[in-house]
């Protein structure tokens, strides 16, 4: 982090944190926190008319590891497409290449969260056997914060453990794990279907029984979530439901969000949450089949506006030429028999599986069209905006470097009319959606909420990011956009946002009219909730290694420290 | 309409990527200018006057300006790369992705060609009275959208893989070929008037491929459907049609399966 | 007293097997007994104490003679000759550590040059395929704890990865397949009868250079059509039946390795492969892998594509962005076309395994080769720099042929004086930022990282 | 002098493996690498006897190598070099614009040549380079 004062002065200050709504003042920094002043001789950024907020925080994308990666690889034409979004100026300036669209490179992953004002991004899926490989590349990506979830709702253990109705051992191995891996909490990718995908098969229902382990996708998360209480880490559990991408699954959505019902929040990091729900519009859709497919997001956003301990992000899909990527291995394997595209598929032993496929989604394709309507339409519908947080899911519905557009969507319905008007098939769009209908407009508060104090705190990371508070770290954005007088052209908003007018991380100075200036100092963020020995655990870890149901050496699964240079670690004594 | 004329003066030591030669770069400039246009020489930034003595200005668009190279181009890339009108004359050899990405005009190789020539080309025509080496009309390295539309006639033979993900145009090749024709194409239509050594049409899900001369290994994938006459470049032939791949899926269309087509002299 | 270091890695085939047993001397200088590994494997860590082993880099006398010179001396030349050079090729990789890999790309960056790996000449046609058609893939655990169908297509690990078929293939007993090779049919299509064609319960003697046609039948036979009666030298029947075994199979591995990528077609030989493996995806689970050459030749291909998008071939020159096209941007055909004016050898020997009219192109242009052996290379090199090994006198994470990273460590001390690859790309790099006057870009992972020691405790 | 005509591959072999990490210098390497396999019909169709050395010659080069008989069967038509340095002298360069080489499936004309000297595979690579300065 950096040393030295700094001081921004005179923006309209936006941090729902402390309820603060484009008050004018000034925001100082001293030795890479947020402080309530500073000396004279601080370096003083002018805000003047601008807008100042926390740095951005991504609760959920793709953006390191190896199925971003086997994505990266297979598509050398996502390089050869990203046309104007190469930069030369961060060459000039001595910084590292950039390169790819969709998948953008680990050097683009940084700079681009930093010229959007992100301060932390939360890698979404971390195969625990290839946890080495997700830290080189974190530790490749400047500036940008980073964590990421271990996948454990199809893992071997956690199955086991959860069919024997053993709270204590799962809590006990999710410890380990995350340690081992320097994880940071409990992600559930497709629960029971992708270990059933091991064997070709899936579980679309909720009790439908996982071939050899005979538990359902209902146990799997009920038993993650009283593991993750048990815990009481700092996230809750973070769950891609069943039956993504089908038409008429947000009944299985609504049955799965029910699961949270009996379940209590224990934790010291200001959670509220027991269950983080992710890309929601995947798992909001209506209809019989595709020709009948429509939007189930007011449904689905009525049972989450009155169910106050669950979180939700949106995966708004950007009609982008994108990748999609996921640990929903069976769900890649039928996407790719839709579209026939290329498909990339990485089963790992005991563990997961993952899926890559590239999809274009057509705005003159209806289907895809109603997509990028129901991902609005659930943020349109929330009542509770620190609970609905904006993403991508990054890049399965498209890339993050889309943001912007969404909150320029979000904040403009003249923006959204003009997209519903050029749809080639804006009739047949519009008896599947009501997005039309809605003249909501959110605000630059409501977006500070979605973008910054609602998923840190989510994320159990509310004392340290989302906030301008004093103790905070001293991450602030700085857009050009004047509060009093927001601009008419809603693609002003889009431009603000996607190249910030400053942004300072970690006390530093990293972007400077939207050109990144410095390489940053970035973090690795993990948890490690320290638990007495489990002997019972210790010995089923031992024995897959040493029986050789794993074909690595145990002393080489844990990531060697040195692959995480710059360690963020939540440590604490987990209470029985 | 206006020429342009680059008379090659030096010939570089590496490989000159001459991606400014196109009607396109060239519209409304003066000799000067056009001097100065860039080119790569592995990483030194080199001008076009470096290479080439030019003389003549261009017109004021791209379809009005003639291009003629009067000499060897064989270690120059790119040249008539992503232009959409004019024409480029090339009075000898020219190296790889030769009217690459092209949406039209014309460019006329008078030698031999390398490789990746009318790559993922949309339109126009490209001529070449030479031979052609690998990779004619394919796609670039993972996309599945390979040649779209224009005309490739290659009056020598070419390599492998020709017309790899082909979606539309045409290619002729009015001598031999080696292997991989239309491989993985979903449309578009190949003629090979001489020989192939094999690989005709394997993963094809459509579209059409002629080779008139010997086809020494067939895809196990073909079958022989019936005997038709045909029209082949302003010729007209009694030919065996095959369809295939049947190792591959397909499309329907009116309720029925669309193969891709391969039409052989018939047995006599 | 001499220690016993366990879960070494092996630095030498794709199999990268971490379950080797070294003891090494009271000082952990010499090593003194490899356990567990094959004959190559224990060749290579027995070599490693070699007295020989060069320890100053040597650089070419106008009489054609090899002088050692310092270290300083030597990075100071190579620097400069790279950025002299219009466009220089930095080649090799099969046996670097992923950090030496992550520090040369920062040198290839600065220096515009192309980047490229041994893949170019084994398995590149696979990552063409990859490109073209994605790869349905999994780790070897999966192979091991369930494939009751394994297929060697062009591969012949008895040979090239000889604990392969005991460790993740034929013989081990996984959790679903407790009963091992009994429970296992192996099929194995090859022009040769080879020692792995030996062990399998089916060999297709294939006619030399027809995989694809081959592939395309099984392919049309999975849709109910009809085949000619012979294809690719196999009668009808037997393609039948073998087709019939691959989809009546709860799990069907597919391995294949240089008897398709070398021949006629190369890529479209892997491509039609996974094509197969997709159709048998509706019938059952099926998974192909390539038999990778090197313990970390997936290495480059992962840790370039996080930082180019590329996995080979890469060409740096424009500065902007980079460019990939192999057949252009690959090293033997730069070399063919004399589109390179400088070649950087980094540890796998293009003297040995290049076509040698190849390298007689390349070696019209300095030619500098980093290896910590004398290699045929390192004997026609202008510059030879000797440097660690990884994964015997130097740690690092490597990645195995199903791009499961592990995490190898050093089982002795290092030569004094001799650097890692990684310090020695480091130094060069910084040499480079010192004469062009420019600062270094060290992200901030590098500014302060800690190096793990070496060797490993147990 | 008889000729025949096969078709090459060159592929690896644990002896090749185990050899060159011994080093390329090493006596074991030359006696790995310097042969090649091809079916007994073969060798007498072109008068070649067992264990005596062959000329093979490709569309670009010329290498003097042992003919044996197959370590692994190789049917007829087929001819064998173990991967490394005497295989490379006579492997095409050719990659069909994929960046790979030729090395298997190329024709190759074999010849008995029992008079000739086998060289090691220094004197190949730096004779091909011009820095030889060993004898003959």
């Amino acid at each position: 982090m950096a040393q030295g004062e700094l001081i921004i002065k005179g923006g309209f200050i936006v941090d729902p944190t402390r309820k603060i709504n484009g008050d004018v003042g000034d925001v100082a920094i001293k030795d890479g926190k947020i402080v309530e002043k500073v000396s004279s001789s601080a370096k003083v950024i002018d805000a003047k008319g601008k807008v100042v907020m926390a740095g951005g925080v991504d609760v959920h994308a793709h953006v390191a590891g190896p199925k971003v990666n086997a994505g990266r690889l297979m598509r050398p034409e996502d390089k050869l497409r990203a046309g104007t979004c190469r930069s030369n100026m961060a060459q000039k300036n001595g910084y590292r290449m950039e390169s790819g669209f969709s998948i953008p490179s680990t050097f683009k992953t940084g700079y681009e969260y930093a010229r959007m004002g992100y301060a932390f991004v939360m890698e979404a899926a971390m195969p625990p056997l290839l946890a080495p490989h997700t830290h080189e590349e974190i530790h490749d990506t400047p500036i940008i914060d980073e964590a990421a979830l271990p996948v454990f709702g199809n893992n071997w253990f956690v199955m086991d453990y959860i069919r024997k109705g053993e709270v204590e051992n799962t809590a006990a191995y999710i410890a380990w794990l995350l340690k081992v891996t320097k994880g940071y909490g409990v992600k559930v990718v497709n629960p029971g279907g992708t270990a059933a995908w091991a064997w070709g098969l899936n579980c679309l229902g909720l009790n439908d029984r996982v071939p050899y382990f005979e538990v359902t996708p209902a146990e799997i998360m009920t038993g993650l979530m009283e593991a993750n209480e048990y815990l009481g880490l700092p996230h809750s559990m973070h769950v891609h439901q069943n039956d993504l991408g089908n038409p008429g699954n947000y009944a299985i959505t609504i049955d799965s969000l029910k699961l949270a019902e009996g379940i209590k929040t224990k934790n010291k990091f200001g959670r509220e949450q027991v269950m983080h729900s992710t890309h929601l519009q995947f798992h909001s859709y209506g209809g019989e089949g595709w020709g009948t497919f429509c939007s189930k997001a007011k449904e689905v956003m009525d049972y989450v506006n009155k169910t106050k301990n669950i979180t939700i992000d949106l995966g708004c899909v950007t009609l982008d030429e994108t990748t999609t990527m996921t640990a929903d291995g069976p769900f890649e394997h039928h996407l790719h028999g839709l579209n026939h595209l290329k498909w990339t598929n990485v089963d790992v032993e005991m563990e997961t599986a993952a899926g890559v496929v590239p999809y274009v989604y057509d705005p003159n394709i209806k289907v895809c069209d109603i997509q990028w309507a129901i991902g609005l339409e659930l943020a349109l519908y929330a009542k509770d905006m620190d609970r609905t947080f904006i993403t991508t899911d990054h890049p399965n519905a498209g890339p993050f470097t889309r943001y912007p557009r969404v909150i320029k969507w979000l904040m403009s319905k003249q923006a959204r009319d003009a997209v519903l008007n050029s749809f080639k098939h804006k009739d047949k769009v519009l008896d599947a959606i009501s997005l039309h209908t809605i003249k909501r407009e959110l605000s630059l508060f409501e977006i500070a909420q979605m973008t910054r104090a609602g998923p840190a705190k989510c994320l159990g990371l509310g004392a340290y990011y989302g906030g301008l508070a004093p103790g905070m770290l001293g991450d602030v954005a700085i857009y050009d956009l004047n509060f009093k007088d927001m601009p008419r052209d809603p693609e002003k908003i889009e431009a603000a946002f996607q190249r910030a007018a400053c942004f300072v991380k970690s006390g530093e100075i990293v972007v400077k009219d939207g050109e990144v200036v410095s390489n940053g100092h970035k973090k690795t963020v993990w948890v490690n909730a320290k638990m007495p020995e489990n002997p019972q655990v210790t010995r089923d870890v031992t024995q897959a290694f040493t029986k050789g149901t794993y074909t690595m050496d145990i002393r080489n699964y844990p990531v060697r420290d040195y692959l995480a240079p710059h360690p963020f670690v939540i440590e604490y004594d987990v209470e029985a | 309409m206006a020429t342009v004329t680059l008379k090659p003066i030096k010939t570089p030591e590496l490989i000159f990527e001459g991606y400014s030669i196109t009607p396109d770069n060239f519209a409304g400039k003066t000799a000067a200018q056009i001097a100065d246009l860039p080119g790569h020489e592995g990483k030194i930034l080199m001008r076009l006057g470096d290479f080439f003595e030019i003389s003549g200005n261009a017109g004021e668009t791209a379809a009005d300006t003639n291009i003629v190279i009067t000499g060897d181009c064989s270690r120059v890339k790119y040249i008539g790369a992503r232009m959409t009108a004019g024409t480029v004359t090339v009075n000898g050899n020219a190296d790889m992705y030769v009217g690459g990405w092209m949406k039209g005009g014309k460019v006329h190789i008078k030698g031999n060609m390398d490789s990746f020539c009318g790559i993922q080309m949309e339109g126009g025509e490209l001529i070449c009275d030479g031979d052609a080496k690998n990779h004619v009309g394919c796609a670039y390295r993972g996309d599945w959208r390979g040649m779209k539309g224009g005309t490739i006639r290659i009056r020598g033979s070419a390599g492998n893989d020709i017309g790899t993900f082909m979606l539309g145009g045409t290619i002729i090749i009015e001598k031999d070929a080696f292997i991989h024709v239309s491989t993985h194409a979903e449309g578009g239509t190949v003629i090979i008037k001489g020989d192939v050594e094999g690989r005709v049409g394997g993963q094809m899900v459509k579209g059409d491929m002629y080779v008139l001369g010997k086809i020494k290994f067939m895809m196990p994938g073909y079958q022989k459907v019936d005997t038709v006459e045909k029209e082949v470049d302003g010729v007209t032939y009694k030919l065996d049609h095959y369809i295939g791949d049947l190792g591959e899926r397909h499309g329907k269309s009116k309720g029925q399966i669309v193969y891709a087509n391969l039409y052989v002299p018939a047995a006599a | 007293m001499p220690k016993l270091i366990k879960g070494v890695g092996c630095p030498y085939c794709g199999s990268s097997c971490d379950d080797i047993e070294v003891l090494v001397s009271d000082d952990e200088t010499k090593i003194l007994e490899v356990h567990n590994a094959c004959i190559i494997g224990t060749n290579l860590f027995h070599h490693a104490n070699d007295p020989t082993r060069p320890k100053l880099p040597r650089m070419r006398q106008p009489d054609g003679s090899m002088k050692e010179v310092t270290y300083p001396e030597a990075i100071d030349w190579m620097a400069k000759t790279m950025l002299k050079a219009k466009k220089p090729l930095i080649y090799g990789f099969g046996s670097t550590n992923c950090e030496g890999m992550s520090a040369v790309a920062r040198i290839a960056e600065k220096a515009g040059a192309v980047l490229d790996n041994c893949a170019t000449i084994c398995h590149g046609p696979s990552f063409l395929a990859i490109f073209d058609n994605g790869y349905p893939s999994c780790t070897l655990g999966e192979a091991k704890n369930r494939a009751d169908v394994v297929v060697f297509w062009g591969c012949n690990p008895m040979h090239a990865h000889p604990r392969h078929t005991s460790r993740y293939s034929i013989f081990p007993r996984g959790y679903f397949t407790q009963k091992g090779q009994m429970q296992r049919t192996v099929l194995c299509i090859d022009p040769r009868e080879t020692d792995t064609a030996k062990l399998a319960d089916h060999h297709l003697m294939i006619d030399q250079g027809h995989d694809y046609e081959l592939f395309d039948a099984f392919r049309t036979v999975l849709r109910g059509f009809d085949i000619p009666e012979t294809v690719a030298g196999i009668p009808r029947e037997k393609i039948k039946e073998a087709a019939e075994i691959m989809k009546k199979a709860k799990f069907c591995m597919i391995f294949f390795g240089m008897g398709c990528t070398h021949t006629d077609g190369r890529n479209h030989n892997i491509d039609a492969a996974i094509s197969l493996t997709r159709d048998l995806n509706e019938h059952t689970k099926c998974s192909i892998m390539a038999m990778r050459g090197h313990y970390n030749i997936a290495g480059p291909g992962q840790v370039w594509s996080w930082q180019f998008g590329f996995p080979y071939c890469i060409d740096l020159t424009k500065g902007s962005h980079a460019h990939m096209n192999p057949g252009e941007t690959s090293s033997v055909d730069l070399a063919m076309r004399d589109e390179v004016d400088c070649f950087v050898n980094v540890g796998t020997d293009a003297g040995a395994h290049f076509p040698i009219q190849a390298v007689q192109h390349l070696k019209k242009h300095p030619f500098i080769a980093i290896d910590p052996n004398f290699c045929m290379a390192s004997e026609i090199a202008d510059l030879h720099i000797p440097v660690r090994i990884a994964g015997v006198d130097e740690p690092g994470v490597v990645y195995r042929m199903d791009n499961v990273p592990i995490q190898f460590r050093a089982v002795i001390k290092g030569l004094p004086g001799v650097p890692s690859d990684e310090e020695l790309f480091d130094m060069v790099y910084e040499r480079m930022c010192e004469l062009t006057n420019t600062q270094p870009v060290w992200l901030a992972a590098k500014a302060d990282r800690k190096y793990p020691e070496s060797p490993a405790v147990i | 002098m008889p000729k025949i005509e096969l078709n090459m591959i060159t592929q690896r072999s644990i002896e090749e493996g185990a050899a060159m990490e011994k080093g390329k210098t090493n006596p074991d390497y030359f006696d790995a690498c310097s042969i090649c396999e091809m079916h007994p019909e073969d060798m007498k169709r072109a008068g070649i006897w067992k264990n005596t050395n062959v000329r093979v010659t490709s569309e670009c080069g010329t290498v003097i190598v042992k003919a044996i008989m197959p370590t692994q069967y190789v049917p007829p038509g087929l001819a064998h070099i173990r991967q490394g340095v005497w295989a490379n002298q006579v492997v095409p360069p050719r990659t069909q614009s994929t960046g790979t080489p030729q090395y298997s499936g190329f024709p190759v004309t074999i010849e008995p040549a029992p008079a000739e000297r086998l060289k090691t595979a220094l004197e190949l690579v730096q004779g091909a380079v011009g820095l030889w300065k060993g004898g003959q």
